[in-house]
């Protein structure tokens, strides 16, 4: 009996729990898609904001491209060095000082508040190293926040990683490159390209490293990687808190939320579609 | 091998400031500024495109204008630290500010008042339509903490004091032109953005805070802005000071304005100027 | 047989891990250093275990333990309603949900995991703050209850993703043995997989509450940013909230502005000593 | 009598058939033995009996009757109560040995722990793993080596009780002591319980099983009391399989 | 003339030591036997030899001598290579066929599609799995059946050439016909390579090999050549284990 009772209060819990996730999450989507749905037209997506103030009339088409380039940049930076550093601990780290060092190192990270970071690219990149208020400057401070993120679920996907088929491959006498290489990192492709793709989406999404760093009320599509850019965060950011338009900065999450929907169906066939080679 | 391209062009930008032409200019600071300058630069990019058009003795480069928002304090940042053209801010330099920049210019191109306002939906709005400036400290200073303690025929309900963030412009125009050194109740909501306060006077019928001019204009029927010692915030008391609580709208920058950067602040400084700063919400300084 | 690319590749690897951990450090370094600029002229105990924060009034009060309190709050609330709900919902994405469906699911979350804090906070202040109004009638919704909802909205599928993944790999590893005893779904994810993902759940657990900590723009829409004492229904301020605020205005080296950096400081050191305790929460399950 | 019926009997992996039109009925209380090549669809087969097959994304068309009844009509986990299987790779939860015993009983409500405790030394005992496992009762069972892990399994598989047990290859990690141990064991259980065991030592099943069938690629080629089978096997591909014994 | 040798050698899992100061030297181009009851160690210390133990968290003290150096004097990679491994579990990379079998080739610097193709159907071959897949060589191994899988990873072992070849068990889960082939085709490669060969089966220790080493409880009991060893043991302890023999 007691089993009984303490099973359906499981199913119960879990089946809630299910409700609830998916329920908030649409509740979220539904809200912004149906507040914004009515301002979003392709006029919308493919010209240059306009009005006064700015951004009461046209569209986001440089914030869009602004985002997507960021996003670009900070992925590539970041998922490099956090993938390198997840093989690092994960297969060549001996000591276990060490690996507990970089873990507190990268948990640190990992909390400090986004505007904080914004704050270091800008002292660090912007103004000594001379590098500007670009795409790039704010590209690489999106790339530090979202190092972390990518870096402690790549290794766990590397730690979780099956042991034996590992040594199978160690006992041919194959080096541990080629291991990691040919072995582990096809395999943990879906974790990896899965928490890319998040991470890609959370650096979409922030406003506030690329503040100081990058992000402008106004400009063109950049030409380069100095150039200054808009980014749909800010614009999204800057329509609603100054009250400018809210239908606007609901119509700019919408077509952020589509970006990010459309990223995730890119990585969900490239991983769907690693399946069907298996077959 | 591109990161280390662009250092380069960038400070070979630098170094020719003084005799080359500077295609680019740079604003960064205050959120209620910068949608203003922006307005303005993207009709002049609009119209000119390329700055011969400007001024036949510019070369032909692109012009641009880039704005940032990063709060009025990271606008004299910027100045100082050379990494912004122009500073904007919705308050006033403080002179530490303008030691540390140097050779300052102020720009001043208009001003922002902060209206007292409540939900039109507040039965304070159908009792009276003025506050002393007495009330409105006591209001904030938590003093009074319902509304019927202002007027014992409103309701017995909590005063809702929503509030810009204490270390803010709008903030310390307040503070210095109403509470002196009465301090604000410490469980004010503080607002990140003027948006968020307005849309929180907006949404909550017993809340009263300092909404910004502009924003009262862009949002009118929607909240209801009070007089003060029977001063009512208008274009008029604003611009001859008989309206206390405002602040100026100020673009600061360090030595003299090259070529192209004075053709576009004399724009910025002209009618046309004023006009979209009016139109924003703002009143421009004539 | 180590041919060059092999030597090449693991150079790079050593080369790009030590660059990141330097780069890491180097910011956590900064932050401190623009920290320790106040700590000289407050010191540390006094800036942790003061109440009043008045950074305009004069003298200066720069004290942050309401604020310290006011982020552990909000940020444990948050983990307190986002933990249960994400392990249950990984438990039932391992054991009942198929392949493809699971993935399509899994993208879903991966969606929400991506919305802009900006978003998140806009939708707290015009649904749930006025909801709290509205149903409860209280003065003002802002309120610690309101951020932690908000928040675990926000941490809910980092918590799920990292859960499912420990999760589904137990399930498939052990289903068909103890499914061959006749012994249910249920019983099996009772009793061997979520026990068994203990560490991948303290793991999931701190990594959302860094999360939490660290969240600025969503937090900052709902919380009313008042820095007192926090209550579960009252107002309160958090550290990047606070931090969020304030710089855009802080005049650069001020005492002001570095006491902001000081509190980034106060919050990473809080990140830093959760994580040693989950290192040995870790090593005590080991055992 | 018969426990277990296969009527028209095949299995398929996705569009793949590995088991084609097999009929065989499986004598109560008897040691039935299934050999035959590798890859021809013994553990397919085995899976098949007690429903696991579906778990393994497996299908089945046809009938497998126990008791008389159409397994799909009683409850799946009845089934797999009733007939017990010990998988060909051993897999031991990542408990202790003690948990992994008392795991199914404490699911099918035993609460008593000196029963456990009973059940727990009983099972050991059976499966010969008492004596080299007593002092680390409650270590990792992981820590095992691969045929104390198998042991362990079948120990397991007997803790609920079940009328019958499909064994996969059980002896293949064992040693000589510890096969005769298993075998000695199987042959007591054969009184109470059914057993139907693959293996691929056709001594072992000339040794312990009264009936054995021959599979080769999905079908059943033969099926007979064991000394017949390996005395007069009907069929010529029997004939030569079983020849193929040698040293 | 000695492949490998063991001087003093001990080998621990954490505390634990379960291999004890074990001195023994392998003949080159010789089948050497290794049995021993359950969890004595056999697969711990094959493990050993190859220095793969280290990589499954064990320890290992005293000297290995390979070709007359010291196993840690050269690469990992080297005698990993010159020393291959079949393990107890099969564990096939999550892979087809073909690229379980070309994967190590291709790290090795085979590009040659053709020859990559005729080493994955000459080792498929071998080891007797050819006919029986030869159609899904793409296909994914893991759905393999677990004999197939064992062979799967012979074949694998035999990509790289190793001098001397190590099986845990290689026919534990194979059936006559294919033990047969796997029999055969070590006492071919014999000619040219070295092979341990950890069993159970001490029919088979007794068909294939020239040496056999007895193991019990971490401690080499006797080692001899195997006609010795079944016909006159030394030890007592062996003479009671080989006489366990039984059917
Ligand atoms: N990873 C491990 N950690 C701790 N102890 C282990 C580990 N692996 C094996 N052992 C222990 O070491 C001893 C020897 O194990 P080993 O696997 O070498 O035995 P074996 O002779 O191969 O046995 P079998 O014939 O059953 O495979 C056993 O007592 C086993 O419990
Ligand atoms: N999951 C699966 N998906 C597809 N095919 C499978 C799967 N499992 C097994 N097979 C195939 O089904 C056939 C029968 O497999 P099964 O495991 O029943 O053989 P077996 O007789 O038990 O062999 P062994 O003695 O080697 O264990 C084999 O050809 C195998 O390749
Ligand atoms: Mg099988
Ligand atoms: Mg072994």
């Amino acid at each position: 009996m007691m089993k009984r009772i303490k099973s359906v209060m499981f199913a119960l819990w879990i089946c809630l729990s299910f409700i609830l996730t998916i329920a908030s999450g649409s509740f979220v989507i539904l809200y912004i898609f149906i507040k914004g749905f009515k301002s979003v037209d392709l006029e919308f997506l493919l010209s240059n904001p306009g009005g006064i103030p700015i951004g009461t009339e046209g569209g986001v088409f440089p914030a869009i491209i602004g985002s997507i380039l960021l996003m670009l940049i900070a992925i590539v930076f970041a998922s490099i060095l956090a993938i390198a550093t997840a093989v690092y601990i994960v297969f060549y780290c001996r000591s276990q000082r060490l690996e507990n060092i970089a873990d507190a190192i990268i948990q640190c990270m990992a909390g400090v508040p986004s505007i904080v970071l914004g704050l270091f690219g800008y002292s660090v990149m912007v103004v000594t190293f001379n590098m500007g208020r670009s795409l790039l400057s704010a590209g690489l401070t999106l790339g530090l926040m979202i190092f972390p993120f990518i870096q402690v679920r790549v290794e766990k996907a590397f730690q979780e990683f099956s042991r034996s088929a590992i040594n199978a491959s160690y006992s041919l006498g194959v080096s541990k490159v080629y291991t990691i290489f040919k072995l582990v990192l096809p395999q943990c492709r879906r974790d990896i390209v899965s928490s890319i793709t998040l991470a890609g989406g959370f650096a979409m999404g922030a406003a506030a490293p690329i503040m100081l760093t990058g992000a402008v009320i106004f400009a063109p599509v950049p030409k380069s990687l100095s150039s200054p850019v808009m980014a749909l965060p800010l614009h999204l950011y800057i329509l609603a808190n100054e009250g400018i338009s809210m239908e606007k900065a609901y119509a700019t999450a919408l077509v952020l939320i589509a970006l990010l929907i459309i990223i995730n169906i890119f990585a969900m066939t490239l991983t769907l579609w690693r399946k069907e080679v298996k077959r | 091998t591109s990161q280390g391209a662009d250092v380069q062009t960038n400070s070979n930008k630098e170094n020719e400031t003084n005799n080359e032409f500077k295609a680019e200019m740079t604003f960064n600071g205050s959120s209620t500024l910068a949608p203003v300058i922006t307005a303005i630069a993207t009709e002049f990019i609009e119209e000119n495109t390329t700055w011969d058009k400007v001024d036949s003795s510019f070369p032909d480069k692109y012009i641009s204008i880039y704005v940032s928002a990063g709060g009025s304090g990271a606008g004299v940042k910027a100045v100082i630290e050379g990494t912004a053209d122009f500073g904007m801010l919705a308050r006033e330099v403080k002179s530490e500010e303008l030691e540390k920049i140097g050779d300052a210019k102020v720009y001043k191109l208009g001003v922002d008042a902060l209206t007292i306002s409540i939900n039109p939906e507040n039965p304070l709005a159908q009792l009276r339509d003025n506050l002393t400036t007495e009330e409105v400290k006591k209001i904030f200073a938590g003093e009074y903490k319902y509304w019927d303690e202002l007027d014992s025929s409103l309701p017995h309900r909590e005063i809702v004091v929503v509030i810009r963030d204490l270390s803010g412009g709008a903030h310390e125009v307040f503070q210095k032109s109403v509470m002196g050194d009465t301090q604000i109740r410490p469980d004010a909501i503080q607002s990140p953005s003027m948006g968020a306060l307005v849309t929180k006077i907006i949404e909550n019928k017993d809340a009263i805070g300092y909404a910004s001019y502009g924003m009262v204009n862009q949002n009118k029927g929607k909240l209801m802005p009070l007089k003060v010692d029977g001063v009512e915030p208008t274009e008029q008391t604003i611009v001859d000071g008989s309206y206390k609580i405002s602040r100026p709208l100020i673009v600061v920058k360090r030595g003299e304005l090259t070529a192209p950067q004075k053709a576009f602040m004399d724009v910025v400084m002209s009618e046309k100027g004023a006009e979209v700063i009016e139109e924003m919400g703002f009143v421009p300084v004539k | 047989m180590k041919t060059a690319f092999d030597k090449v590749s693991v150079f790079l690897v050593k080369v790009l891990t030590l660059f990141s951990l330097l780069l890491l450090s180097f910011i956590i370094i900064f932050i401190f250093k623009e920290g320790y600029t106040f700590f000289k002229e407050v010191p540390i105990l006094k800036f942790i275990t003061g109440t009043t924060w008045n950074p305009t009034g004069d003298p200066k009060k720069l004290s942050i333990f309401n604020i310290i309190l006011g982020t552990l709050y909000v940020s444990i609330v948050a983990i307190v309603i986002a933990l249960p709900i994400g392990i249950g919902c990984a438990l039932l994405l391992s054991g009942y949900v198929k392949e493809r469906p699971r993935l399509i699911i899994r993208g879903f979350i991966d969606i929400i995991a991506g919305i802009p804090s900006v978003i998140f906070g806009f939708i707290g202040l015009m649904v749930l703050v006025k909801f709290f109004e509205k149903a409860f009638g209280f003065a003002s919704g802002e309120s610690v209850l309101a951020g932690g909802i908000l928040l675990a909205i926000m941490v809910l599928p980092y918590i799920i993703s990292t859960c499912d993944e420990t999760m589904d790999k137990l399930y498939r590893a052990y289903s068909p043995v103890a499914q061959a005893m006749g012994i249910s779904k249920i019983y099996i994810l009772r009793t061997i997989v979520l026990p068994q993902s203990l560490r991948g759940i303290a793991a999931a657990a701190v990594l959302a509450f860094g999360r939490a900590m660290g969240e600025t723009m969503a937090v900052m829409m709902v919380i009313g940013n008042a820095p007192i004492m926090p209550k579960l229904l009252g107002k309160c301020q958090t550290i990047p909230s606070l931090i969020a605020l304030e710089m855009g205005m802080a005049e650069v080296g001020s005492l002001h502005y570095h006491a902001l950096f000081a509190a980034g400081f106060v919050l990473m050191a809080i990140l830093l000593i959760l994580n040693i305790a989950l290192y040995y929460v870790k090593r005590s399950l080991d055992r | 009598m018969n426990v277990l019926e296969l009527k028209d009997f095949r299995a398929y992996y996705g569009s793949k058939r590995v088991i084609n039109n097999l009929n065989m009925a499986i004598k109560k209380n008897k040691i039935t033995a299934i050999i035959g090549p590798s890859g021809c669809g013994k553990s397919t087969l085995l899976m098949s009996l007690n429903t696991m097959l579906e778990e393994a994304e497996g299908r089945t068309e046809g009938q497998i009757l126990f008791n008389g009844k159409d397994v799909h009509s009683i409850s799946k986990e009845e089934v797999r109560r009733r007939i017990g299987i010990v998988f060909q790779k051993p897999t031991p939860f990542p408990f202790s040995i003690y948990k992994n015993l008392t795991y199914a009983p404490i699911y099918y409500g035993v609460k008593d722990k000196k029963r456990l405790d009973g059940i727990v030394v009983e099972k050991l005992k059976i499966s010969g793993l008492y004596e080299e496992v007593k002092d680390e009762i409650h270590g990792s069972a992981l820590k095992l080596s691969g045929g104390q892990q198998q042991r362990l399994c079948i120990a397991r598989a007997l803790t609920v009780e079940p009328d019958v047990l499909l064994l996969d290859e059980p002896c293949s990690a064992l040693d000589v002591k510890n096969t005769a141990n298993i075998e000695k064991m199987l042959m007591n259980l054969v009184q109470d319980y059914t057993i139907v065991i693959v293996t691929h030592n056709l001594s072992q099943a000339k040794r312990i099983s009264d009936y054995t069938a021959f599979m080769l690629d999905g079908e059943l080629i033969e099926y007979d009391e064991t000394h017949r089978i390996f005395t007069s096997p009907q069929d010529n591909r029997t004939k030569e399989y079983i020849e193929g014994i040698y040293g």
